[in-house]
């Protein structure tokens, strides 16, 4: 793919949300209203947060995968609002919620090293037990009490940006920048490409992996956290199928499941896409028996139409 | 005595208490399943590993009352008594019901939403599961109770029980529909989610919430009255009584308890509908029967 | 007819490249044909559209006179057409005898429709016969992840001969293999024309060429340059028609100094193929490694470079003692592995020919460690893809997109950037053309002049022999014998000596 | 690994399943009962046919995978049910309903050869799309009223073998023939090792592709009819994430996430060890709040002995 091409990477998943944003205002104006906006925005906050976690895990490549984050916006979650009603103050029991999701990444990256076990298997795990925790910390009650300065995290906003957009955003910009300049992406695409060869070219492939279950886990927890003060409560059932929107962001913008491609740009996108559907459905009235029939078609259509066009791109040079 | 509950819910766990409270009030030993979600599939599937296990008794609320009939037949044919709670399946065989089922408690669900709505408006349902019979029979009593009045519903809302979604999916209906009256919510997370939509729209009252359950940010709603009214069924009575029964039946013999026992063989439980007018003297019940609500 | 194939008029675009311009091509019944032609002349393109791999984008085939469109390997495969392709083709995950006959289970008896039961004794036997006649040692049912790229080669030319064609097109089948190898599969391949089979062979050791073939079309740039018939071929020939000029094909052997004792190992072991290894390596000399295919030349140097731990024994480097954990570490000591398998080891196919070149050396280049330096790494590139004559429409092209030829120039180049002390080069001119490799036979000569410490491991004895100025027999893991080579006066028959594993000399 | 080595790939699993068993039954010996074995071996029906199909999708390569099965048996129990009700006998009810199954399988066949969309995309719209037309078909309520010759099928038995495990050892046998004897067992493989190899070999890779998708969707339409005739009604919630225990289950008896490995046998046995989790741990009588917890960490820890065990196999030989 030649220099001018990677500009354009995104471009037919940001066409189909703009088209998709645009039916949807025509067909019902209120769409566009602020109130609706911050709503899609804070949806979108936190798909696109994962997914931009999600990204990094499947260019490590090797059919690597994340099927932990939606667990861990439930495990986190619980962990910090539980850590703030009994005593700990607010920002120690971020900090603390944020290195448990470092040191789960850090696990995960262990088992995919050093034991070779596949990421599929190693995150179900967490998926599965994270989950599990949550239940047996909270027998399945929400945790309610919070102070006004957590809930803010997700409440807030900044002249009418809901602060998860601008935790959004400043995500973005952190690992657009980790991802298309920096050496860490380079070595990351290599990894994904062909490990064998990065370790000959010496890249510290293990190190690179470790990275990026770690960036994974770390903002799964910070989407955790957001959820909490979006709910003014930390809920174990929450997030069931994340992972599975967060994969499917990542591969609508444009991610290769093989490893080595990949966007952070292209993650939200795809994120948007998803968020924006939810949206919609409800906007347009659309019966909800339908909802799920209309989010799996649109999937498929994005995906295959980004490829048909990247094919017949390929072709056309 | 085992207790086969739905799902990981507040709701259950409170039903959890009440059959440990029995437990050790009686002296017997309890145990109480739930799987993670509703899934009938492994719900049956703890049901028939208890029949194997041969245990003195079996309380269940199964999430589908056909799907359990033949284990429920074959578990009396074993000579293990069974009761449901919660929900009822009266085809089975199955020796009392406890419990206010769901369909009745959406039905006064509905007659709420008549009286605060003057039988007009137009009101938004929010569930977790379109699936999941306790959902599907709370809003079909919801319904019924609405069917003869001016209450229009404009939509159902699925949130897959996911909390946030839930939350998402209230705001986008606020906005949608400019002239909503009402909220139902159908799981324990719909009315707080709906509430908290409510209250950052500035809509407070103007949108009035029925919902479901008495955790304590419930409660709090209600006590704040953005939640108008929520439908307490009663779980720990369900719990303990389902222990207290299966007990009777082991020491006096089942047609022994099944004569102290109503003609119809079911014990009703009733719903407490909480209001913010009514909060106060809830929260007292409450702390008598030694389950305070803190928040 | 005398034609057993034809092709008139064959054109092939890629995006950005014209890989074959209006070529006639025709083999004659029972004849070795030789194919030869610069990396990126359009050899194997040729070769992939016969197979049915690539199709033409203009142009007509003719098989026994009959013109035919293959769309698919088994349209070849009909015709009687087997290919033994540049790049390694196996199913890791399978066994030799499963791989050898893959798509042909029934071993040609009826349909071999997807409910047959197989009968693994009767392929194994039927693969141990081909394996036999080729002369390979490994058994049948070996996995083949667990073969060197060189048996895998054999695997390869047996899967061409299960499937009894009338005409076999080899490209460059004995780029991997060492001279005894190859001299069996000349064997094997003028007693396959006695059987009136029809061979087209690819190779840039133009002297298997001259030694064997009927016949030789040579290409450039995608067109066909010149014919010549049995009695005209000539290695000077062949190469001027192939690069339109003179070749020297080993520059003139520069003097040099030999310096200070760089890297001194001893007693290396690891796994079953590393047993007892020690040697010294100094600046400003070309240390040669030879060996038969599995000696555990490749394994020792991967010893040194970290991608393998070391089980027993001990290295120095510069003086001080050496155990690298990872490629890391020996980079960043200033060693350096060109290794030899290149689609494995050597490029990130997806990635462009840029970034593959600037990929060890890129902390180096970027700014403060960690941000790249775009225009750094561009102006880097070019300069060595202009140096080692990578042809490429750019340096964004994708390398998996490059001949194989260029792509080995890419995995040079790579490791030409990064500054290292010490270059260990293993099979560094593999699938090269002469010219090229003539240019890069002079490179290592000044590299070792400018005081790097350089090892070669090379398969072929006359890069070995012309280069090295201490040559280092290795068998079965051990180091058999080191010879002195600074006169240029060790002959191949001395090597090949040692290499299957005798001691003495008794009769040179 | 030799051909000898082959024979033993299953060693590991089994062992896990039987010390697994022998630990329940110590405990608590009623485990041993016929009835809890017919309830056991119901469920590992369930998994067990499921996970051989998605043994096929996995071998197949290119990082192929099925997240279809689970929405595939509540999408099929429904359609099946509900023909049945609407008057259509049995017999042909269900053939239809394997039909679409079939056809399904098709559809994702076309979509991962055709144009080239991950195996994971396709799949993951069905998941979707499957459970939303289950709920469209009908808005949610269960489809009873069944005869009993259908409810039969998993609530009879024969001499004492419950139906469902007589279907399981009949696919079972007819699967670990093909993938073991047959030329297509072969050309899956090869497909999944080297998928240009294969196809340079004259192999019909595309085919061959079809045939396991095929093969994978018309097992779970056909665990979706035992799952119907088990509950005696066609559910749309059943089967939530059933996909992730068929994936577990396989790559537990040992196939290999990156295809090419794989066999039948071992994934029944994987799905045994899960079911075997399920039922054990009621009889043993461990909270409830736990059970996931557990399972997930006897997943990581069966598939992590397994690989280390085949680890110290290759280094030892
Ligand atoms: N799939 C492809 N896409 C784009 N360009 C290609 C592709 N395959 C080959 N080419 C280009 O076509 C030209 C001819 O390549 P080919 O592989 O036929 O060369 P070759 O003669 O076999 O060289 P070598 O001796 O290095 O193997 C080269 O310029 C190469 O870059
Ligand atoms: N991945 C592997 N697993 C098991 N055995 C291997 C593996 N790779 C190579 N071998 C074996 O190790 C021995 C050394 O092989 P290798 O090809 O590295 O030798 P070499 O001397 O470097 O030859 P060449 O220079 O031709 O590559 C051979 O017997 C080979 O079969
Ligand atoms: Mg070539
Ligand atoms: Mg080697």
């Amino acid at each position: 793919m030649s220099k001018q091409n990677r500009a354009f990477r995104e471009l037919g998943p940001l066409v189909a949300l703009i088209a998709l944003g645009v039916f949807t205002a025509i067909l019902n104006p209120r769409f566009l209203s602020i109130y609706n906006l911050q709503t899609l925005g804070k949806q979108a906050a936190i798909f696109g947060i994962m997914a931009i976690g999600e990204t990094f895990v499947i260019m490590s490549g090797g059919g690597s995968i994340d099927l932990s984050p939606g667990s861990m916006v439930a495990l986190i979650g619980i962990v910090s609002t539980y850590m703030i009603v009994h005593g700990i103050p607010v920002f120690i029991a971020i900090l603390v919620s944020l290195g448990l999701s470092i040191l789960i990444g850090l696990w995960h990256g262990f088992f995919v090293n050093k034991l070779k076990v596949p990421a599929f298997i190693i995150t179900l795990g967490t998926l599965t037990i994270a989950r599990g925790m949550a239940a047996v910390i909270t027998k399945g009650w929400p945790i309610v009490g919070l102070p006004k300065n957590f809930v803010m995290i997700a409440q807030g906003d900044v002249v009418g940006f809901p602060i998860p957009v601008i935790i959004l955003f400043t995500v973005l910009l952190i690992t657009h920048f980790v991802l298309e300049k920096t050496v860490y992406g380079k070595h990351l695409r290599a990894t994904g490409g062909n490990e064998v060869a990065a370790r000959f070219s010496g890249v510290k492939v293990e190190k690179v992996r470790y990275i990026a279950f770690v960036v994974s886990a770390f903002l799964s927890g910070l989407v955790g956290i957001i959820v909490a003060a979006r709910l003014s409560q930390g809920q174990p059932g929450v997030g069931g199928t994340y992972e599975l929107y967060a994969i499917a962001s990542a591969v609508i913008g444009g991610t290769s499941l093989s490893g080595g491609e990949g966007s952070a740009l292209g993650a939200v996108i795809g994120a948007g896409i998803i968020s924006l559907l939810w949206n919609a459905l409800v906007m347009l009235n659309v019966s909800t028996y339908w909802h799920n029939v209309i989010i799996g078609a649109v999937i498929v259509i994005a995906v295959t139409l980004d490829i048909l066009r990247k094919k017949s791109l390929a072709r056309s040079k | 005595f085992a207790v086969i509950g739905k799902s990981v819910h507040p709701y259950w766990s409170q039903v959890e208490q009440g059959v440990k409270a029995a437990g050790k009030a009686l002296g017997v030993k309890t145990q109480f399943f739930v799987p993670a979600k509703e899934d009938i599939n492994a719900q049956l599937q703890m049901l028939e590993s208890f029949i194997a296990q041969g245990v003195d008794g079996i309380a269940i609320a199964p999430s589908d009352p056909t799907a359990v009939i033949p284990a429920i037949k074959k578990a009396l044919e074993l000579g293990i008594p069974i009761i449901t709670l919660d929900t009822d399946t009266p085809d089975s065989g199955r020796y009392v019901y406890i419990g206010t089922d769901n369909y009745t408690a959406g039905y006064i669900a509905g007659e709420t939403m008549k009286k605060l709505l003057n039988g007009k408006g137009k009101v938004v349902i929010g569930t977790g599961s379109l699936t999941a019979m306790n959902s599907l029979q709370r809003m079909q009593g919801f319904k019924d109770a609405i069917k003869d009045t001016e209450i229009e519903i404009l939509d159902t809302l699925n949130d897959e029980e996911d909390g946030a979604r839930a939350l998402s999916m209230a705001e986008s209906a606020l906005n949608a529909h400019p002239d909503l009256d009402g909220f139902f919510g159908v799981y324990a997370y719909n009315g707080p989610s709906q509430a908290l939509a409510v209250k950052n729209a500035g809509k407070v009252g103007k949108v009035k919430i029925v919902c479901f359950d008495t955790t304590p940010d419930i409660l709090q709603y209600v006590k704040e009255g953005v939640i108008q009214a929520t439908m307490g069924q009663k779980p720990y009575m369900m719990g303990y009584l389902s222990v207290a029964v299966l007990f009777n039946m082991s020491k006096l013999g089942v047609t022994n308890t099944l004569m102290m026992l109503p003609k119809d063989r079911i014990i009703d439980t009733g719903v407490d509908v909480v209001t913010p007018e009514n909060l106060d003297d809830y929260l007292k019940y409450m702390e008598e029967l030694g389950i305070p609500v803190k928040f | 007819m005398e034609y057993i194939l034809e092709m008139k008029n064959i054109t092939k675009e890629f995006p950005g490249v014209k890989a074959l311009d209006k070529v006639d091509f025709e083999v004659k019944d029972g004849e070795i044909l030789g194919l030869v032609g610069e990396n990126g002349a359009g050899k194997s393109t040729l070769i992939k559209i016969i197979g049915g791999i690539h199709i033409p984008s203009k142009g007509e085939i003719y098989v026994g006179g009959k013109k035919v469109v293959f769309n698919s390997p088994n349209d070849a495969f009909s015709k009687g057409i087997s290919i033994v392709h540049q790049e390694l083709n196996l199913c890791p995950n399978l066994t030799v005898a499963e791989n050898v006959f893959l798509g042909m289970e029934n071993l040609g008896e009826g349909r071999n429709n997807f409910l047959k039961t197989v009968d693994m004794k009767k392929l194994e036997e039927a693969a141990q016969n081909l394996l036999n006649r080729i002369g390979a040692q490994f058994s049948p049912n070996t996995l083949v992840r667990e073969l060197s790229t060189a048996q895998q080669q054999m695997v390869e030319i047996c899967k061409a001969l299960a499937r009894n064609p009338k005409m076999i097109l080899m490209d460059e089948p004995t780029s991997s293999l060492s001279i005894e190898e190859v001299e069996r599969l000349m064997k094997i391949i003028k007693e396959l024309k006695k059987q009136g089979i029809s061979i087209v062979f690819v190779s840039h050791r133009i002297e298997e060429v001259v030694g064997i073939c009927d016949r030789v079309i040579i290409l450039r740039d995608g067109k066909r340059v010149g014919t010549l018939e049995k009695d005209e071929i000539e290695e000077n020939k062949i190469i001027k028609y192939m690069v339109g000029r003179d070749v020297e094909l080993f520059p003139k052997h520069v003097e040099r100094k030999k310096g200070e004792l760089i890297l001194e190992v001893k007693n290396l072991k690891w796994q079953k193929m590393v047993k007892d290894v020690s040697f010294k390596l100094h600046r400003g000399e070309i240390l040669g490694f030879a060996g038969l295919v599995g000696a555990g030349r490749s394994e020792t140097m991967q010893l040194i470079f970290g991608i393998n731990k070391l089980e027993n024994g001990e290295m120095f480097y510069k003086g001080h003692p050496y155990n690298p954990e990872s490629p890391y570490d020996a980079i960043k000591n200033g060693i350096a592995l060109i290794p030899e398998d290149r689609k494995l080891q050597g490029l990130i196919l997806q990635m462009s020919v840029k970034d593959n070149i600037v990929i060890p050396s890129l902390r180096r280049i970027a700014k403060s460690g960690f941000v790249l330096d775009e225009i750094k790494e561009r102006e880097i590139a070019k300069e060595f893809v202009n140096k080692l004559q990578v042809r490429t429409p750019s340096i964004y092209h994708i390398a998996n997109n490059l001949s194989g030829g260029n792509q080995q120039k890419v995995v040079l180049a790579k490791w030409l950037v990064s500054k290292s002390d010490v270059l260990i080069f293993d099979e560094p001119t593999r699938g090269i053309d002469v010219a090229s490799k003539a240019e890069i036979h002079k490179l290592m000569e000044e590299l070792a002049a400018q005081g790097y410490g350089v090892i070669m491991i090379s398969s072929e004895l006359p890069e070995i022999l012309n280069l090295s100025d201490r040559i280092i027999v290795m068998f079965e893991g051990k180091v058999m014998v080191e010879l002195d080579n600074s006169k240029r006066n060790i002959t191949q028959e001395e090597i090949m000596y040692y290499a299957s594993g005798k001691k003495q000399l008794v009769n040179p």
